[in-house]
C-alpha cells in the first residue's frame, strides 16, 4: 500500500517523460496521475487504523551486512503530512497544467516525481531509505528552481543546492554514525542514540530544510524566484520534511535527557526566528517575500510544539504543519495568479484588486485571515495547542509566541490590502480578470479543506498519536 | 635440465583472451584489406573483453581461497577476479564507445592496443611481485601512452601523448627505485615473502614503500601526482579517457590495497596515514579545482581525481569493509564515468568541437535520451540517489568510521558538498536553451547515428541504476574478493 | 694487491659514470648528450662486471649501449637542428624547485643508505663464481621468472608496434599538411 | 668480494638518481629528457644489481635485465612520438606544450 | 430546546454563505433580504429559546449541547459546545434582535451601493459570530467567536476599501483586538494547566483550588481581552476610527452588539474575577476613567458619529463599572437599554447623514428638524435615554449602576463620584450634539437638500426599524424598576449572583442625584449652544489635548508601531541581507578563487608536474623515515 502510494507518482513521472504528448496532453496526464495518488492516499487512510501505531509497512531488506532494508510504512501524523503533500501537489501539478509551464513534460514529470519522492520521506522508516527519499526531493526542486525559475534563478538555485546538501551531508555522516553504532539502520528497530554530535547533525539538517533561524538564507531567494507552483510545495510541504524527521528522529531516536538538554537552546532559536521572520515580515516588499517570511515564522512556531516535548504542543504542531502546508500553498498560488494578471507581486505596484474581482478577493480574503489564525480557525487551533503545550515550558515562550501572532496579524492584513484594498496599484489594468474557474478549481479544493478543518480541527489531532492521553515520549514511535 | 615449472592457464587465461584478441586484430590491421580491419578488429577485442570477463567470472567462481603461483609471481584470487571482470567490463563498453570515432589509419591497430592495455591490467590486478608488479604497470601504461598520442594529427593528443610518456616514466622510475630499495632491505620481490622478512622498521624499507605509494598514487591519479590527469584526459581521444577513467583507477586502486596489506602489514601505522593524507588532498584538489572548469572533459578530469580521493579513503581504512567498499565503488563509478564521457564523444561528434558548459546548452532538449543518460552519470558521481554513486559513497564512509577515521568522513562529506556546485552547473547548462550558433554541424556527421554508443551509454545507465537496487548480491561478490586479501 | 687494482677500476668507473651522467644533462645538444650516455651505460657495465653480474653487463651493453643508443642517434640525425633545445628556463622557481627537490631526494636517500651501512649493508652474502652468468640467469628466466621474461617481450612488441605507429604519417597529417 | 661494499655502489646510483631528476626537471629538449629518464632507469638497475649481490640471490638481476627491456620500450615510443611532433612542424621544447592547461 | 439555540446561531451563517456562493447569480436586492430573514430567524429561534428557558424551572435553566468534538489531544479536549443559560438567552434576544432591525435599515441605507452583497453576507456573518460568541460552552468556543466578530468587524469597517482611513481603521481595530486575542489565549493556557479544561463550569470549580496569582493572571488575562473589544482605556483608540464603517456597522457592532461583548465576557467569567477582587476592582476603575475620559472626548468631537462612538465608550464604562462590582444584573441590564437606545442614535443619525448625502460634520448641519421631523423626535428620545432622564430605558439602567457603586464601600463611593460627573458629561455632549444638528435655523447645506430624496426621511425599512427601537429605547427600562419590581435581575440570578444589592434609598439618592447632573448637563448645552448666552471658554490647551484625544494615539505609534518598523529595518540592513544572504554567496566566491588559484599551479608545463611528484616523494619519505 505504501509502496503504492510511493512510486505511483514516480512511474507517473517515467511515463510523462517518455510518452511522447503534447504539452497539454502531457499537463492532464500528470494532473489525471496527482489526483490518482489522492485517491489512492484517502484509501489509505480508509484502511488505516488510527487506534494502532505503524502500519500499511513494507518491508524488504535491501543489503544485509549493514542492516540497510528498504522499510516505509506510517503513523497518523506522517499519514497526515503525506496527505498534505499530496492534495498540495495535485493542486500545483493541475496549476501548472493551468499555466501551461513551457517544456511541459520534463516539468511535470519532475513535479510528480518530486511528489512521490516527499510522500517516501514521511513513510520511511529506514534511516537510508529516509535519507534517498531526502536528497531524491531536492534534486527535481534544483532543477525546477533552477530552470523554470526567475531572473535570478541561478543564483538562488546555488544558495538553495549549497544550503540543503550542507545540511543533508551531515545527516548523512549522523545516519552512518548512528547505524554502524546502533547495528541497524531501521528506526524500528534501533535504540535511542546518546551522541550529541550526532543529535547535531539531524538537527543541522532539519534545521535548514525547515528553515530555523541561522539557517535561512537560502529562503526568500528561493521563494521567490521558482515558479509559484513550486514554491507552493517549496513552503507547503518540503518545509514539513523538517518536522517529520524532526520528530522521528531527532526527538524519538535520541535520549530523552540528550534531547532536554538541548530543548532550551532549540527553543531559543525557534523563538527568535518566529519574531525575527514576523518583523521581517511586516517589512517586506512583496506578496511572496511575506509568504516566504511567514511559513519560517510559522516553522519556528510549529518547532516551538514539538519540542514543547508535551502531547499540546507536538500535537498541534503536526495540525499547524498540515494547516500551515495548505494556507502557504494556496497563498504561493495566488502570488501567481497575481503575477500572471499583473507581472509583479510589489505592494508598491499592486493594490485595489478587491473592486469588481469578488472571487479572487474572496479567496485572498479567507486565505490570509486563517493564515493570521484568526481565532475559530484550523490554524489558530494548532497555534493554540502549541502555545499552550510550550507554556508548561515556561510563560515566556508562550508571551512570546502570543505576540508573535499579533505581529502575525500585522503582517498579513498589510498583504491582504496590500494587494486588494485602496487605490488601484499601477500594475493593476482594467483587464486584469477575476480568478477564472480553472484557478477556482485550482485553489478551491484548498479552501475547502481548510474551512474544513477549520470546523473541525480535532479530526485531524485526534488521529495523530494511538495512545491518546499520554504524554507524548509514549506516542512518539 | 630444467623443469619447466607447472602454469596455472586458468588464472592467465582473462589476459591471454585478450592478448589473442590483440594480436588477431593486429594482423587483422596489418594483412586484412582496409575497409575491413576496423571492424574486424572492433568485433574481435569486444569479444575479447567479453570473453576476458568471461573466464574471469568462471576464475571467481573456481577460486574459493589465493593460491600464488609461479613463485609468486602472481596470485589466482577473487580479489583479481572480480578487478578483472570490472575492466573487462569497462574495455567492452569502451570499444562501443570508440566505434563513432572515425579513425582512417590505424584503426586496427587501435583496438589491438585497446585489448593489449586491457589485458596488461588484467594482469596487472593479479600480479603479487615487485617485478610483475613494474613490468604489468609498464605494460599497460605504454599501450596506453601510444593510445592518448594516437590522434597525430591533433596537437592536444600530441600533447597528451608527451606528458602522459614523460610524467608516466618518471614517475614510474620512482615506482621502480623504490622497489629497488625495498628489495634491498628484505631481499625479497614477492608480497608475501616481503611481509614474511618480518622487518618493521627499516629506513630502506619506508623510503621505499614511500616511493610505491608515489608511484601507485600516480597511476590511480591522486593529488599531489594528479597533475597529468586533467591535461591528459583532455588530449586524449574521448572513448581513451574513457577507457583510462575507469579502467586505470581500477586496476591502481585495486592493487594498491593489495600490495599495501599484502606486503607491509607491519607498517599499517604508516601507509593508513599516508592514504588519508593523500585522499583528502585529492578530494580538496579534484573538487575545487573542477569549480571553474568550462572544458567537460577536464571537469570530469579533475572529478575522476576527486574520486580516487573517495575510494582512497576505503583503502585507507585497511579493513574487510574497505575493501569491499572500494570494490562495490569501483563499479557504479566505472560504469558512470565511461557513461558520461561516452555521452561527452557524442556531443562532441556531432559538434566537431570540443565539448564545454557553453555548448553543452539544450543538449537535454537535442538529444533527450543522452541528456538524461547525462544527468544519472552525473547524480551519481554527486552520489545522489538512484544511483549506485550514493550506496558507494555509504559504504566508503562506513568503512572509515569503522576504522574510526571520522575526520576522513568529514573530509569526505565537505568534499561531496563543493563537488556539487560544478556538476550542477553542468546539469543546469543541459537544460538551457540551445544556442543557435551552435547548432550540430556536419563535422561528425550530424546528427551521428551511432547504436553502438548509445547502446553503451545504456548499460552504463543499467549498471549505475541497477548497482542502487541490487546492492546485495554487488555486495556479496564484494566480501568474497575482500576476503581474499589479509586484514 | 690485486683489490688495489679492483678499486682503482671501480672509482675511474664510478666517475666516469657520474661524470657522463652530468654531461647528458648538460650538454645543449641532443647528440653530445647521447654520446655522453653511452658512456655513462658503458661504465655502469663496468660497475655491474664489478658486482658480479657478467650477463646482464654484457646485455647492458649490447642492447642497450648498441641497439638503443644507435636508435636514439638515428632519430636525432634525422631531426637535425631542430633537436636543439635552450638549456633550460621557463619560470625560475621551477628550476629552483627542481634543484631542491632532486637534492632533497638525494640527501634523503644517501642519509638512508647510511642508516643501514653497519649492518645490513655491511656482511654480503659470498656467493660461487656460477652467479649472474648467462646459464644462471637463463634458468631463472624459464623458471621461477617466467611470466617476467613473457612480459618484457610483449611490452617490446607492444613498444614496437607503437613506434610504427607513431612514426608513420597518417592520412589525416596528410590533408591537414595539404591544407597548410 | 673485492673493492668497495655495497653501500658506495648505492651512494654512486643515489647520486644518478638525483642527476636524472634534475635532467628531467630542468632540461626543456624532448630528447634530453628522455636520455635523463633512462638515467633515472639505470641508476635503479644500479641498486638492484648491488643488493642482489647483497642478498647473493639473483631476483635482482633478473629485474635488472626487465628493466632494460621496458626501458628500450619506452625509448622507442617516446622517439617515435619526438617524430610524430616534429613531423607536425612543432618546436621540439616540452614548454611549447602547453596548449592544454588551467 | 436546544434546537432553537442551533437555528437561531446556523440562520445567520447559512444567510451568509449563500450570498457569497451564490455572488452573481442573486440580485443585490435579494441579498439584502436574505440575510435580513436570515437574522429574523435567528431571533425566532432566540425566541423560542427564551420561552422555553421561561417554562422551566429555576435550576434546570442551564443546558448545554456539543455538536462534535471541536480540538482534542490527550485528555484535553473542547467540543463545539453550547450553553443555553438566562444569560446566553438574554444576549441572543438583543444581538439577534437589534440585529435584525439594524440589517433591516440597512436594506434601506446600503441601497445602491455596488458591493451591497458583500455587505450583507457580512453582517449576517457578524450576528452568527456574535451569536457564537453569546452561546459558547466553553471558553475555547468563545475565543473563537471573540476572534470572529473581530474580524467581522474589521471586514465592516473596512468595507469602503478604497477609502485609505478605512482600510487603516479596520486594521487597527483588528490588531487591537488581537492582542486582546492574545492575553485572553494566554489566560486558557493557565486555566488548561491548571485546571485541565476549558469548560465553563470545570474551570470554575479548578480554579478554586489555584493560588491566587494564577488567579490574577488568568483574571487579567480575561480582562485584557474584554478591555480590548470594549473599546475601555487604554485599548480604546480603535472605536473612534472605526466610524469610518457605513453607519448601521457602527450602530450594530461599534454600540449595541460587540463592544459590549466585554461586559458579558466579565458577567460569564464572574466567578474568576470574584476569586481575583483586585483586578475586579480594576475592571470598575478602567471603567469609570473610561466614562470621565470618553464623556470628555467627546465634547469636542465634530463628527456626529464620532460624538456618538465616544458616548458609547463612556457608557460601556458604566457597565464595566457595574459588574467590577459585581452588580452583573444592572451591568447587563444596562447593556441592554443602551443597545436599543444607542442604535437609535445611530441610526437616527443615520438617517440625516443619509438624508445629507453623507456629510457628517456637525459643524455644517443645523435646524435638521425642519426637515427631518420624525428623525428628529427619534434622536430626541435616543438622546434623553441616553442621559437618563425618566422614564426612558437609560434613566432605570444607569441609576442601578450607579446605586450599585454607593452600595459597595469607600472605593465604590468614588467610582460613584466618577460616575455623577458622567452623567453630567453626558448631558452636555448628547444635547450639544442634539442642538447643534437639529435646532436652530437649517444651514445651506440641510436647505440644500431640504427637497429630500422622493422618501421623505428616508425608505420604509429604515424609518420602520428606527421606530421600533424608538419604542423599545422607551420602554426598554420598565422590566427592573428598583424597589417596585426586577424581573431581569431575577431572571440573571442563576447565572451571576450580584455581589451588591443596593438598598432603596440608595437607589433614590444615586437616581435624584443623576438625573439632576443630567438636566444640569443638558442646561449647560443649552447656554452654550442653543441660546449662544455665553461664549465657550477658550482654554486652547485643554481643547487641543481633547481634539487629539489625550494623544493616546501618538503615545501608541511611538510605544509599538515606530519601534517595530525601525528594528525590522535595522535588521533587514545589518543581519538579513549582509550576513545571512551574503554568508553563502561570499564561501562560493572564495571557494570559486581558490579553484581560480589551483587552475593556476596547473601551469601545463609537464616539468612543474614532474617537479610536484618529485617534491611529494621527497616529503613522503622524510615522513615515513622520520617517523617510523
Amino acid at each position: 500500500m505504501t509502496t503504492a502510494l510511493i512510486f505511483l507518482p514516480l512511474a507517473g513521472a517515467l511515463l510523462v517523460w517518455l510518452l511522447p504528448l503534447p504539452a497539454r496532453a502531457a499537463g492532464l496526464l500528470a494532473t489525471l496521475i496527482a489526483l490518482a495518488e489522492v485517491a489512492l492516499w484517502a484509501v489509505a487512510v480508509r484502511r488505516f487504523d488510527f487506534g494502532q501505531s505503524l502500519q500499511l509497512e513494507n518491508h524488504q531488506s535491501w543489503f544485509s551486512d549493514l542492516g540497510v532494508s528498504y522499510h516505509v510504512g506510517f503513523f497518523g501524523f506522517s499519514l497526515w503530512l503525506a496527505g498534505l503533500t499530496v492534495v498540495v501537489c495535485a493542486a500545483a501539478i493541475s496549476y501548472a497544467t493551468w499555466v501551461n509551464r513551457e517544456r511541459a513534460r520534463a516539468y511535470h514529470g519532475l513535479l510528480l516525481f518530486l511528489t512521490g519522492s516527499i510522500v517516501g520521506v514521511f513513510a520511511a522508516q529506514d534511516l537510508l531509505v529516509f535519507y534517498v527519499f531526502f536528497e531524491a526531493m531536492l534534486i527535481p526542486l534544483y532543477v525546477l528552481i533552477g530552470v523554470w525559475g526567475g531572473e535570478r534563478r541561478v543564483f538562488a538555485t546555488v544558495k538553495f543546492v549549497v544550503y540543503t546538501m550542507a545540511g543533508s551531508l551531515l545527516m548523512l555522516a549522523s545516519i552512518i554514525v548512528f547505524g554502524l553504532s546502533q547495528g541497524t539502520f531501521d528506526l524500528v528497530e534501533s535504540g535511542a542514540s546518546s551522541n550529541e554530535w550526532v543529535f547535531l547533525g539531524f538537527l543541522a539538517a532539519f534545521a535548514v530544510k525547515a528553515p530555523l533561524f541561522p539557517f535561512h538564507g537560502w529562503l526568500v531567494d528561493a521563494y521567490r524566484e521558482s515558479p509559484p507552483e513550486v514554491a507552493a510545495i517549496l513552503s507547503g510541504v518540503v518545509s514539513k520534511a523538517a518536522v517529520y524527521g524532526l520528530f522521528r528522529i531527532a526527538i524519538a531516536k535520541f535520549d530523552e535527557s540528550l534531547v532536554a538538554d538541548f530543548q532550551p537552546y532549540i527553543l531559543a532559536f525557534a523563538t527568535i526566528g518566529l519574531v525575527y521572520a514576523s518583523l521581517l515580515a511586516f517589512r517586506a516588499r512583496d506578496v511572496r517575500s511575506v509568504t516566504a517570511y511567514s511559513s519560517m515564522a510559522q516553522m519556528g512556531l510549529i518547532v516551538l510544539g514539538l519540542f514543547s516535548l508535551n502531547e499540546l504542543g507536538v500535537n498541534g504542531a503536526f495540525l499547524q504543519s498540515v494547516a500551515h502546508g495548505l494556507v502557504s500553498a494556496t497563498l504561493f498560488l495566488l502570488a501567481g495568479m497575481l503575477e500572471t494578471r499583473t507581472g509583479t507581486s510589489a505592494f508598491a505596484r499592486l493594490g485595489g484588486l478587491a473592486r469588481g474581482r469578488p472571487d479572487l478577493a474572496t479567496v485572498l480574503l479567507v486565505v490570509g485571515v486563517i493564515a493570521l489564525a484568526v481565532p475559530g480557525s484550523v490554524s489558530f487551533a494548532g497555534e493554540f495547542l502549541i502555545l499552550a503545550g510550550i507554556y508548561a515550558e515556561g510563560w515566556g515562550w508562550a508571551a512570546v509566541g502570543a505576540g508573535a501572532i499579533v505581529l502575525a496579524a500585522m503582517y498579513m492584513l498589510r498583504l491582504i490590502s496590500g494587494v486588494l484594498h485602496r487605490s488601484r496599484g499601477e500594475a493593476v489594468g482594467e483587464e486584469a480578470l477575476d480568478l477564472r474557474p480553472a484557478e477556482l478549481a485550482v485553489v478551491l479544493p484548498l479552501l475547502a479543506a481548510l474551512l474544513f478543518l477549520s470546523a473541525s480541527p480535532a479530526s485531524i489531532t485526534e488521529r495523530n498519536f494511538p495512545i491518546q492521553g499520554s504524554d507524548v515520549s509514549e506516542a512518539a514511535p | 635440465m630444467i623443469e619447466t615449472p607447472k602454469v596455472d592457464w586458468l588464472a592467465l587465461s582473462p589476459t591471454l583472451a585478450l592478448l589473442a584478441a590483440a594480436g588477431v586484430a593486429l594482423l587483422a590491421a596489418v594483412i586484412g584489406p582496409t575497409w575491413f580491419r576496423r571492424a574486424f578488429a572492433a568485433f574481435v577485442v569486444f569479444a575479447g573483453f567479453v570473453t576476458a570477463g568471461v573466464l574471469a567470472g568462471f576464475l571467481f567462481d573456481r577460486t574459493p581461497n589465493a593460491q600464488p603461483l609461479l613463485n609468486e609471481s602472481m596470485t589466482r584470487d577473487r580479489w583479481a577476479a572480480l578487478a578483472a571482470i570490472v575492466l573487462s567490463g569497462a574495455g567492452a563498453l569502451s570499444v562501443l564507445v570508440s566505434w563513432g570515432e572515425t579513425r582512417r589509419d590505424h584503426a586496427g591497430e587501435f583496438y589491438a592496443l585497446l585489448a593489449a592495455a586491457g589485458a596488461g591490467m588484467v594482469f596487472f590486478v593479479g600480479a603479487s611481485n615487485l617485478m610483475t608488479l613494474f613490468l604489468g604497470l609498464e605494460w599497460f601504461s605504454i599501450a596506453l601512452y601510444i593510445l592518448c598520442a594516437l590522434d597525430t594529427h591533433r596537437e592536444t593528443s600530441l600533447e597528451a601523448g608527451l606528458k602522459y610518456l614523460i610524467v608516466g616514466s618518471f614517475g614510474s622510475g620512482i615506482l621502480l627505485f623504490g622497489s629497488a630499495l625495498v628489495y634491498g632491505a628484505t631481499g625479497e620481490l614477492g608480497f608475501g615473502e616481503i611481509a614474511a622478512a618480518g622487518i618493521t622498521d627499516d629506513s630502506l624499507l619506508l623510503a621505499g614503500l614511500a616511493m610505491i605509494v608515489a608511484g601507485l598514487g600516480f597511476k590511480a591519479s591522486a593529488a599531489p601526482f594528479h597533475m597529468w590527469t586533467p591535461d591528459v584526459y583532455q588530449g586524449a581521444p574521448t572513448s581513451v579517457t574513457a577507457f583510462m577513467s575507469a579502467a586505470t583507477k581500477v586496476a591502481a586502486l585495486v592493487l594498491t590495497l593489495r600490495v599495501l596489506t599484502v606486503a607491509f602489514p607491519e607498517q599499517e601505522h604508516l601507509w593508513t596515514v599516508a592514504v588519508a593524507v593523500i585522499a583528502i588532498v585529492s578530494l580538496a584538489v579534484g573538487n575545487i579545482a573542477a569549480l571553474v572548469q568550462r572544458d567537460i572533459k577536464r571537469l570530469l578530469a579533475y572529478s575522476s581525481v576527486s574520486h580516487a580521493g573517495f575510494m582512497l579513503i576505503a583503502v585507507a581504512a585497511n579493513s574487510e569493509l574497505g575493501g569491499r567498499a572500494l570494490l562495490y565503488y569501483l563499479i557504479p563509478y566505472s560504469a558512470m564515468s565511461i557513461g558520461s564521457f561516452a555521452v561527452v564523444a557524442a556531443r562532441e561528434r556531432e559538434l566537431g568541437v570540443p565539448v564545454t558548459l557553453d555548448n553543452l546548452g539544450g543538449f537535454l532538449w537535442e538529444r533527450p535520451l543522452l541528456g538524461a543518460s547525462m544527468w544519472v552519470f552525473l547524480l551519481g558521481l554527486m552520489g545522489m540517489p538512484l544511483t549506485g554513486g550514493l550506496v558507494g559513497k555509504f559504504y566508503v564512509f562506513s568503512a572509515a568510521y569503522e576504522s574510526g577515521w571520522w575526520w576522513l568522513v568529514v573530509a569526505g562529506v565537505i568534499g561531496t558538498a563543493i563537488s556539487l556546485y560544478y556538476y550542477l552547473r553542468v546539469l543546469l547548462a543541459m537544460w538551457t536553451r540551445p544556442d543557435p550558433a551552435l547548432r550540430p554541424v556536419v563535422a561528425g556527421g550530424s546528427p551521428p547515428r551511432d547504436p553502438l554508443l548509445v547502446s553503451a551509454v545504456f548499460a552504463a545507465l543499467g549498471v549505475t541504476i541497477g548497482s542502487f537496487f541490487f546492492v546485495q548480491p554487488l555486495i556479496d561478490l564484494a566480501r568474497d574478493a575482500a576476503a581474499s586479501l589479509p586484514f | 694487491m690485486g683489490n688495489v687494482l679492483v678499486w682503482a677500476i671501480w672509482i675511474g668507473a664510478a666517475a666516469a659514470c657520474l661524470g657522463s651522467g652530468i654531461a647528458v644533462v648538460s650538454f645543449a645538444n641532443p647528440f653530445f648528450s647521447a654520446l655522453a650516455l653511452i658512456g655513462n651505460l658503458a661504465s655502469l657495465a663496468v660497475l655491474f662486471l664489478l658486482a658480479s653480474a657478467e650477463f646482464v653487463a654484457a646485455a647492458q651493453v649490447l642492447v642497450y649501449a648498441g641497439a638503443v643508443m644507435v636508435m636514439f642517434l638515428f632519430v636525432i640525425a634525422y631531426l637535425g637542428g631542430r633537436a636543439d633545445a635552450p638549456f633550460e628556463g621557463g619560470s625560475s622557481w621551477v628550476s629552483f624547485g627542481a634543484v631542491v627537490a632532486a637534492t632533497a631526494l638525494l640527501v634523503e636517500i644517501v642519509v638512508v643508505i647510511g642508516l643501514k651501512a653497519g649492518d645490513l649493508l655491511a656482511d654480503e652474502a659470498d656467493v660461487e663464481g656460477a652467479f649472474g652468468s648467462p646459464a644462471e640467469i637463463g634458468r631463472f628466466f624459464l623458471t621461477d621468472h617466467l611470466l617476467a621474461f613473457e612480459i618484457t617481450s610483449i611490452v617490446l612488441l607492444i613498444a614496437a608496434i607503437g613506434g610504427v605507429i607513431l612514426g608513420t604519417k597518417t592520412r589525416a597529417e596528410e590533408e591537414l599538411d595539404a591544407r597548410a | 668480494m673485492q673493492g668497495p661494499d655495497v653501500t658506495w655502489y648505492l651512494v654512486v646510483s643515489a647520486l644518478l638518481f638525483s642527476i636524472g631528476t634534475l635532467g628531467v626537471l630542468l632540461r626543456r629538449s624532448p630528447l634530453i629528457v628522455l636520455l635523463s629518464l633512462e638515467i633515472m632507469l639505470n641508476s635503479a638497475n644500479l641498486a638492484l644489481i648491488s643488493f642482489s649481490r647483497l642478498h647473493g640471490d639473483h631476483d635482482g638481476q633478473i629485474f635488472a635485465l626487465a628493466v632494460m627491456a621496458v626501458a628500450a620500450s619506452e625509448v622507442v615510443v617516446g622517439l617515435g612520438l619526438i617524430v610524430a611532433v616534429s613531423r607536425r612542424k612543432l618546436v621540439l621544447d616540452v614548454d611549447r606544450f602547453r596548449v592544454l592547461r588551467g | 430546546m436546544t434546537q432553537g439555540a442551533w437555528i437561531c446561531l446556523l440562520a445567520p451563517l447559512a444567510g451568509a454563505w449563500t450570498i457569497t456562493v451564490m455572488g452573481d447569480s442573486i440580485s443585490r436586492r435579494s441579498a439584502a433580504w436574505v440575510s435580513t430573514a436570515s437574522v429574523f430567524v435567528a431571533f425566532a429561534g432566540a425566541l423560542a429559546t427564551f420561552v422555553s428557558l421561561l417554562r422551566r424551572g429555576e435550576e434546570e435553566r442551564q443546558n448545554l449541547t456539543t455538536a462534535w468534538t471541536w480540538l482534542s489531544t490527550g485528555n484535553f479536549d473542547v467540543g463545539l459546545t453550547l450553553l443555553v443559560d438566562p444569560l446566553a438567552a438574554t444576549m441572543m434576544l438583543i444581538v439577534s434582535g437589534v440585529g435584525g432591525l439594524i440589517v433591516l435599515y440597512s436594506v434601506g441605507y446600503m441601497d445602491g451601493d455596488p458591493e451591497e452583497r458583500r455587505y450583507f453576507a457580512y453582517m449576517s456573518f457578524f450576528v452568527f459570530a456574535m451569536l457564537l460568541l453569546v452561546q459558547a460552552g466553553n471558553f475555547l468556543i468563545l475565543l473563537a467567536g471573540w476572534g470572529l466578530v473581530g474580524l467581522a468587524s474589521y471586514l465592516l469597517i473596512g468595507f469602503w476599501h478604497e477609502r485609505r482611513e478605512a482600510v487603516a481603521a479596520a486594521k487597527k481595530a483588528f490588531i487591537m483586538n488581537a492582542f486582546g486575542d492574545a492575553t485572553m489565549a494566554l489566560a486558557f493556557f493557565v486555566l488548561i494547566w491548571q485546571t485541565g479544561t476549558l469548560e465553563f463550569a470545570g474551570a470554575f470549580e479548578g480554579a478554586e483550588a489555584m493560588s491566587s496569582t494564577a488567579l490574577n493572571l488568568v483574571a487579567l488575562g480575561l480582562l485584557g481581552g474584554a478591555v480590548a473589544k470594549s473599546a475601555q482605556i487604554p485599548l480604546h483608540t480603535w472605536l473612534p476610527d472605526a466610524m469610518e464603517g457605513p453607519t448601521p456597522v457602527s450602530a450594530l457592532i461599534h454600540a449595541a452588539t460587540m463592544v459590549t461583548a466585554g461586559v458579558y465576557l466579565i458577567v460569564r467569567a464572574h466567578p474568576l474575577f470574584e476569586l481575583a477582587p483586585s483586578i475586579q476592582d480594576l475592571a470598575a476603575g478602567l471603567g469609570a476613567i473610561t466614562l470621565l475620559v470618553a464623556g470628555l472626548v467627546a465634547l469636542v468631537q465634530t463628527d456626529i458619529k464620532r460624538v456618538i462612538a465616544y458616548s458609547t465608550m463612556s457608557q460601556i464604562g458604566y457597565m464595566f463599572l457595574g459588574v467590577g462590582l459585581g452588580a452583573y444584573g444592572s451591568g447587563m441590564f444596562h447593556l441592554m437599554t443602551h443597545a436599543f437606545f444607542k442604535a437609535l442614535l445611530f441610526m437616527a443619525a443615520g438617517l440625516v447623514i443619509h438624508h445629507l448625502a453623507g456629510e457628517q460634520d456637525i459643524r455644517k448641519m443645523g435646524g435638521v428638524r425642519k426637515v427631518m421631523p420624525r428623525t428628529y423626535l427619534a434622536f430626541l428620545v435616543g438622546s434623553l435615554a441616553l442621559v437618563g432622564i425618566p422614564p426612558l430605558s437609560g434613566f432605570f439602567s444607569k441609576d442601578s449602576i450607579l446605586a450599585a457603586a454607593l452600595a459597595s464601600g469607600s472605593y465604590g463611593v468614588a467610582l460613584f463620584v466618577a460616575g455623577l460627573l458622567g452623567a453630567l458629561l453626558t448631558g452636555i455632549y448628547t444635547f450639544r450634539l442634539f442642538f447643534v444638528v437639529f435646532l436652530g435655523e437649517p444651514s445651506p447645506l440641510v436647505r440644500q437638500h431640504a427637497a429630500g430624496h422622493g422618501h421623505g426621511e428616508g425608505p420604509w425599512t429604515m424609518t420602520v426599524s428606527v421606530a421600533v427601537l424608538s419604542v423599545l429605547a422607551v420602554v426598554g427600562g420598565w422590566i427592573e424598576i428598583a424597589g417596585v419590581w426586577h424581573p431581569f435581575g431575577d431572571w440573571l440570578h442563576v447565572v451571576a449572583e450580584p455581589l451588591v444589592e443596593p438598598s432603596v434609598t440608595q437607589d433614590y439618592v444615586a437616581s435624584v442625584l443623576a438625573v439632576a447632573l443630567g438636566v444640569g448637563g443638558m442646561g449647560i448645552a443649552w447656554l452654550f449652544y442653543l441660546a449662544r448666552k455665553r461664549e465657550l471658554p477658550r482654554a486652547a490647551a485643554v481643547r487641543d489635548v481633547l481634539e487629539h484625544k489625550l494623544y493616546f494615539d501618538e503615545l501608541y505609534d511611538a510605544l509599538f508601531y515606530r519601534p517595530a518598523v525601525w528594528i525590522a529595518g535595522i535588521w533587514r540592513r545589518w543581519i538579513e541581507e549582509p550576513l545571512i544572504g551574503g554568508s553563502i554567496s561570499g564561501v562560493t566566491l572564495g571557494a570559486r578563487r581558490a579553484g581560480g588559484a589551483l587552475g593556476e599551479a596547473q601551469t601545463g608545463y609537464l616539468r612543474t608536474y614532474a617537479l610536484a611528484i618529485a617534491t611529494a616523494v621527497a616529503v613522503l619519505v622524510v615522513v615515513f623515515v622520520a617517523v617510523q
